[in-house]
């Protein structure tokens, strides 16, 4: 009992939870991009590896896994080697303080659905997502090579400019929460959709989540925003001379950092795990709805398949997706399940997002990115943040 | 009541003047100047009004100028009767005087800076009457001192008007000495310098610390009123301008001593040695000038020693006893004396600069106006009732008679020369017939009318301001000898003088000159002003040149002043030249030394005990 | 717990420090700087700092050092040249007597033994806390940093652009 | 052994830094790095500064330390300007190099 109790080891349970949910979710939103931009384009995409090509991660995985490590000569070694582990680490790092859900107990032991709370949340996520910095940028030098240098410099240069933009849109929305801590913030906008910070307070904090958007999609190195590796140019940016597990780290930390910044956004302005009606109005009811709509949608599909091997996985998919139908039915799981359902609900549609954005735009030229954010986006962020701290003094007394 | 008006108002007129008064008109600077004083006049006035029946004085406090341990010196200022009375002339004459300047200066190079100067003086000598303590007393003493110089050297491209200035400035240094001295005392002795606690425990201190202040104040009256022996710089002040002799050297600065010692009768009348050495310096310089007047051919100077004649006649009525006459003849000198000076100025003006009296004559029908009006001060200064001289000069004399009748016999031979000199400058200006060459011509309007304003105040000045009753509250009563011989003595020996003038100078014009062939050695004598400034230059200033040329300079200023300071500077050079290779330009070698340091800091620390145990 | 603490990441802030002196590539001494503002950040934790310590790593480590080594990598600066003097022979000697001397101090006379730091011994360290002092008590020092830092920021460019033909 | 950490460990620590700090100023020929010893020296203080403030129970030290950065900032901002226009100028980094304001 003491065991279970101690505060070690309920975060060593929870850290292994995370990192595990949060490897896979990796894995998978790799293969959910390639789809979703697939079907964006009018093409099936990944197929051919399982169902679906479900199974499609997990041949990557061993792809890069089993691929020959190549060490470039005339490289700088230590740094070479340090940046993709400080790319993944500071990346993965950030998740440590993101809130999924309420309070839960899980038999004996109540606990957070948070890793840890800091007072100063918002603060240690800016910290930690600067620091990520110096993986691109020492990945770009180390590699002597110019079109790396080049990527690593565009690289840290953009990272640098849009992190003032992005301070300032976050501190748009702390002003009306009046907190750093990230659990505390999701706590300050119950109550359904017009409590949230994007509706909420004397200024909905509609333009300071959309500076935070563009800021975010530079932040992680997305297109439009992707200079560093603009493939076109520079061959493959900072990341040129690595491959097999240290180019995967680079990849990993890129979609970490995207669940990162969807999450925060998800925090900051979309109310977190909060659902965005009452239960009154059957808030609770939406997951198992949805789940149902799709399981039916299945099993529709699987009764007239396209193709011959649809004639089974369909069906499966669609008694799966009943079934998890009825889970959120449970009351028990409930507690908890609805909370991560909300939170994983809102961070994928911002994920979703990103790869939407991706299949659609075109890039940016490098001055009109820099352009953009100090003579842009920076005064209106400014400009924002006035507005409301003004309000915010205005109306609390 | 705004006190501060009074003299603010000339000083924004110097100000705005001295400012921007080289870009301005002359009608502009003329309406700045004369505006600024007109303006302080009428405050004054108003003030006056204001004040109802007079008898209480005011006093007001605007800031703490010193504060030092138990100095404790304000910025205050004082309405009495006896401010009133010197406020007046300050600011009345000096109105006209400025008036008259618009005219005598129209021909000038520097306008506005004479009439910035002008302002300037009127502000620092309304703050030395109203000042309420010794100190701003002090401040208005200076800056008219200051203004003083500033005046005569007016035209300082020429040397003797240089020379003047210089003169004047050096000789009151002394008198300023005696003063700054007299103030050390009384503030060693009172703890303060304001006049009213100063007073107030003055009539409780042993006679001789108050002998000590007075005679250190009379050594800075003598300064500033021309008295013997520093009376030397007045005759030079003439070197300025006319309207500044009228001004500043007869009507109202020289006779900032007779006020300085009037306002602290207190102190004098518990001193009575003090008194009589004022009397007698007051009767000494009063016939010596006379004397002197008698044989000048320059007009202004023979004014210049009438006026250092008067003011050793206000002298004697103050070591009489009799303040409230000092100050009587003060009021009336000021109207006479400036009217003397201005027409000076006017007959001056009309022959495009002469002074010489032997080069006029016959001016009468040249330039009537200026000749009635001088009149009219003649009549006044000789003592001819009942114009303002014969008041105030007879209070004065009765008040002498009954303090020492020896005082009354020689100011009445005095009142006779005076009477002469004056007749004899009048005589030669102008009767007979005219020996210059210069074209006269009669002064415009600005320039005689305040001569005629002048005028009528010197003809009606003595019955129709009664200065004396009018102070009597303030001083203490003193007996008056009720003897009307003593007036007619008085009265005949002013006629006297006229007479005998007459007689010399219209009548016998030649028997001037024989009686100064007969006595040539006297004549001589007082010719050249008993050869005081070259007594003066043999035992005091050349002395002091050798001595400053010999010792202070080539022995103390270039041996060891320069040696030292030389010798500072080429150790300094040297230690420099070994110190400049620390300054390598390398900057680790900068931080090397800076390391250096701390070590050194935290081993003194721990040896010298720096450290909390 | 907080002595181990402490003990890992002080030793990981000199060993970070010394490599910062001995590296002679510039790139290398500005990442051990990074490792040793990380290490001071987790001190100023169990100081009770909270946004200190976060402001460490923002500032300093994700702003300050990542100009340098934007710097470093912009001139392509290499390792460090042995050219003129060293300054061992009057350096080190000093350099030892003061770190003595400055320990000797700190141990014998600034502070008791009884004197100790436990993490949650100071709570007063959260952004509440230093919100309320800096906008009353030291309101006047910020706005005169924030001036400081337009003065920089002007200078930063004026010295740092090209030359305009 | 003791579960709590004596504030003269905490201060013998800054110490170290500090001379660290020193001796990177004075061994070092980069400007960069003579720079950057710099910066350490002010983290060493600012450690003292966070110390002092923990035994007083009292935030000005945070303040201090606060502002040491905010100036650290304008400092690496002008200064590393500064090094930008002496590179340029004299292509050397070697502060040895640079001992003349004219060159």
């Amino acid at each position: 009992m003491e065991l279970l109790d101690s505060f070690i080891f309920i975060t060593l349970i929870k850290a292994a939870v995370v990192l595990a949910v949060l490897l896979t979710t990796l894995a998978y939103l790799q293969w959910v991009e390639r789809k979703v931009i697939a079907h964006v384009q009018v093409r099936p995409g990944p197929y051919r590896v399982g169902p679906h090509g479900l199974l499609q991660p997990v041949a990557d995985i061993i792809k890069l896994l089993t691929k020959e490590d190549l060490l470039p000569p005339y490289v700088n070694k230590p740094l070479y080697l340090l940046a993709p582990f400080l790319a993944i680490s500071m990346a993965l790092l950030s998740i440590s303080v993101i809130p999924f859900g309420p309070m839960i107990k899980v038999g004996p032991v109540t606990t957070w659905m948070q890793l840890t709370d800091l007072n100063i949340g918002v603060l240690f996520i800016l910290a930690v997502s600067s620091m990520g910095v110096y993986g691109i940028a020492l990945a770009g030098w180390a590699s002597n090579n110019k079109y790396a240098l080049i990527g690593g410099l565009r690289s840290s240069a953009q990272m640098i400019s849009y992190e003032l933009p992005m301070s300032l849109a976050i501190a748009a929305p702390l002003l009306i929460s009046n907190t750093l801590s990230l659990r505390e913030l999701v706590m300050s906008q119950a109550g359904g959709i017009f409590h949230w910070n994007i509706l909420h307070g004397p200024f909905p904090q509609v333009i300071s989540f959309i500076i935070f958007m563009i800021a975010a999609f530079a932040e992680t190195n997305r297109v439009p925003f992707d200079l560093p590796e603009a493939e076109n140019e520079l061959v493959a940016g900072f990341h040129t001379e690595y491959s097999s597990m240290k180019f995967a780290s680079f990849f990993m930390a890129e979609y970490a950092n995207m669940i990162t910044v969807s999450a925060m956004a998800t925090l900051l302005f979309l109310g977190g795990w909060m659902a965005p009606w009452p239960v009154a109005w059957g808030a609770n009811l939406v997951p198992t709805v949805i789940f149902a709509i799709a399981g039916v949608t299945a099993l529709y599909h699987g009764a007239n398949p396209a193709r011959k091997r649809d004639k089974l996985t369909l069906p499966v998919f669609g008694i799966i997706f009943l079934i998890i139908a009825g889970v959120f039915l449970l009351p028990i799981v409930q507690s908890w399940l609805l909370p991560l359902f909300w939170f994983a609900a809102k961070t994928g549609a911002i994920l979703f997002l990103f790869m939407w954005v991706r299949a659609t735009l075109p890039r940016f030229r490098y001055d009109q990115l820099m352009g953009f954010t100090w003579k842009f986006l920076f005064p209106v962020a400014m400009l924002n943040l006035l507005v409301t701290s003004f309000l915010v003094a205005w109306t609390t007394k | 009541m705004q006190l501060w008006l009074i003299p603010i108002l000339p000083l924004a007129g110097f100000l705005i003047n001295g400012i921007f008064g080289r870009r301005f008109s002359k009608s502009l600077v003329n309406t700045v100047a004369i505006g600024s004083v007109v303006l302080s006049f009428l405050w004054v006035l108003k003030t006056i009004f204001a004040m109802g029946d007079l008898n209480t004085s005011i006093e007001e406090h605007y800031f703490t100028w010193i504060q030092s341990g138990t100095i404790d010196i304000g910025c205050d200022f004082l309405v009495d009767r006896l401010t009133i009375v010197m406020l007046l002339v300050v600011t009345g004459i000096g109105s006209l005087i400025h008036v008259y300047s618009i005219g005598y200066m129209s021909h000038e190079g520097g306008y506005y800076r004479f009439f910035a100067y002008m302002n300037l003086f009127m502000f620092f000598m309304l703050v030395l009457v109203l000042g309420a303590n010794f100190l701003l007393l002090f401040v208005g003493w200076e800056g008219v001192g200051l203004c003083s110089y500033l005046l005569i050297g007016f035209y300082f491209d020429k040397k003797f008007a240089t020379d003047a200035g210089n003169k004047a400035f050096i000789v009151n240094r002394i008198g300023d000495f005696g003063f700054s001295l007299a103030m050390f005392y009384i503030f060693k002795n009172f703890g303060s310098l304001d006049f009213d606690k100063v007073f107030h425990q003055a009539a409780s201190a042993p006679e001789w610390v108050l002998t000590t202040i007075g005679l250190l104040l009379m050594v800075g009256a003598c300064g500033k009123s021309a008295q013997i022996p520093l009376y030397v710089w007045l005759p030079d002040a003439m070197a300025g301008p006319t309207p500044v002799s009228a001004l500043i050297h007869a009507a109202t600065m020289v006779t900032a001593g007779v006020y300085m010692t009037a306002r602290s009768w207190v102190i004098f009348t518990h001193a009575p040695g003090a008194m009589d050495v004022i009397a007698i310096v007051g009767i000494l310089t009063a016939f010596l000038a006379a004397t002197i007047g008698l044989a000048q051919n320059d007009i202004k100077k023979v004014f210049a020693y009438s006026t250092v004649s008067q003011l050793g006649y206000m002298f004697v009525g103050i070591g009489s006893g009799a303040f409230s006459a000092g100050i009587y003849h003060l009021v009336t000198h000021a109207f006479f004396k400036a009217l003397l000076f201005l027409g000076a100025g006017s007959v001056i003006h009309a022959l495009s600069g002469e002074q010489d009296l032997r080069n006029m004559g016959g001016l009468r029908k040249k330039i009537p106006i200026t000749f009635w009006t001088m009149v009219c001060a003649w009549v006044a200064i000789s003592g001819v009732p009942p114009f303002s001289g014969f008041f105030s000069k007879d209070a004065i004399l009765l008040a002498a008679y009954q303090h020492s009748p020896a005082i009354y016999w020689i100011g009445v031979v005095t009142a006779g020369m005076t009477a002469f000199y004056v007749s004899r400058a009048m005589f030669m200006t102008f009767f007979g017939s005219y020996r210059g060459t210069a074209h006269a011509h009669e002064s415009p309007a600005v320039m005689w009318v305040p001569l005629a304003v002048l005028a009528a105040l010197s003809l009606v000045g003595g019955w129709l301001f009664p200065i004396q009753a009018f102070l009597k509250a303030m001083f203490p009563a003193i007996e008056e000898a009720g003897n009307p011989m003593l007036m007619y003595i008085s009265v005949l020996a002013g006629f006297g003088g006229i007479g005998l003038a007459y007689l010399m100078y219209l009548r016998k014009p030649g028997m001037a000159d024989s009686l100064a062939q007969t006595f040539k050695a006297p004549y001589q004598l007082i010719y050249n002003k008993y050869f005081v400034d070259e007594i003066y230059s043999a035992t005091v200033v050349r002395p002091l040149i050798g001595g400053s040329r010999m010792v202070l300079w080539k022995g103390v200023d270039a041996g060891l002043i320069d040696g030292i300071v030389n010798g500072v500077g080429a150790r300094c050079r040297d230690v420099g030249s070994v110190l400049r290779l620390l300054q390598s330009g390398n900057i680790r070698s900068y931080a090397t030394w800076v390391l250096f340091g701390s070590v050194a800091l935290l081993v003194a620390m721990g040896l010298l005990g720096g450290l909390p145990r | 717990m907080d002595v181990i603490l402490f003990l890992i990441f002080a030793v990981v802030a000199v060993v970070c420090a010394i490599n910062v002196v001995v590296q002679t590539h510039p790139i290398s001494s500005a990442l051990s700087l990074v490792g040793v503002m990380g290490s001071l950040a987790v001190l100023y934790l169990l100081l009770g700092a909270e946004f200190i310590a976060a402001a460490q790593v923002i500032v300093y480590a994700g702003a300050i050092m990542v100009l340098f080594v934007f710097v470093i990598m912009l001139l392509n600066a290499g390792a460090e040249t042995k050219k003129g003097r060293s300054y061992l022979i009057p350096g080190a000697p000093l350099l030892i007597v003061f770190l003595g001397l400055m320990a000797y101090y700190v141990q014998r006379y600034l502070f008791p033994e009884s004197a100790v730091v436990r993490f949650g011994g100071f709570t007063g360290g959260g952004p509440k806390d230093i919100g309320n002092a800096l906008f009353t008590t030291y309101l006047l020092p910020f706005e005169v940093t924030s001036i400081l830092i337009l003065v920089a920021i002007i200078g930063a460019v004026v010295l740092a652009r090209k030359e305009i033909e | 052994m003791m579960n709590a950490v004596p504030i003269s460990w905490f201060l013998t620590l800054s110490a170290i830094l500090f001379a660290l700090g020193v001796a990177g100023f004075l061994f070092r020929r980069n400007i960069i790095t003579v720079f950057m010893s710099i910066e350490l020296m002010l983290n060493a203080v600012n450690l003292s500064f966070v110390t002092f403030s923990y035994q007083h129970k009292e935030v000005s030290g945070h303040l201090f330390t606060f502002f040491v950065m905010v100036v650290a900032a304008a400092e690496a901002a002008v200064g590393l300007a500064i090094i930008l226009t002496v590179f340029k100028g004299r292509s050397t980094l070697n502060i040895d190099d640079v001992n003349s304001m004219k060159h």
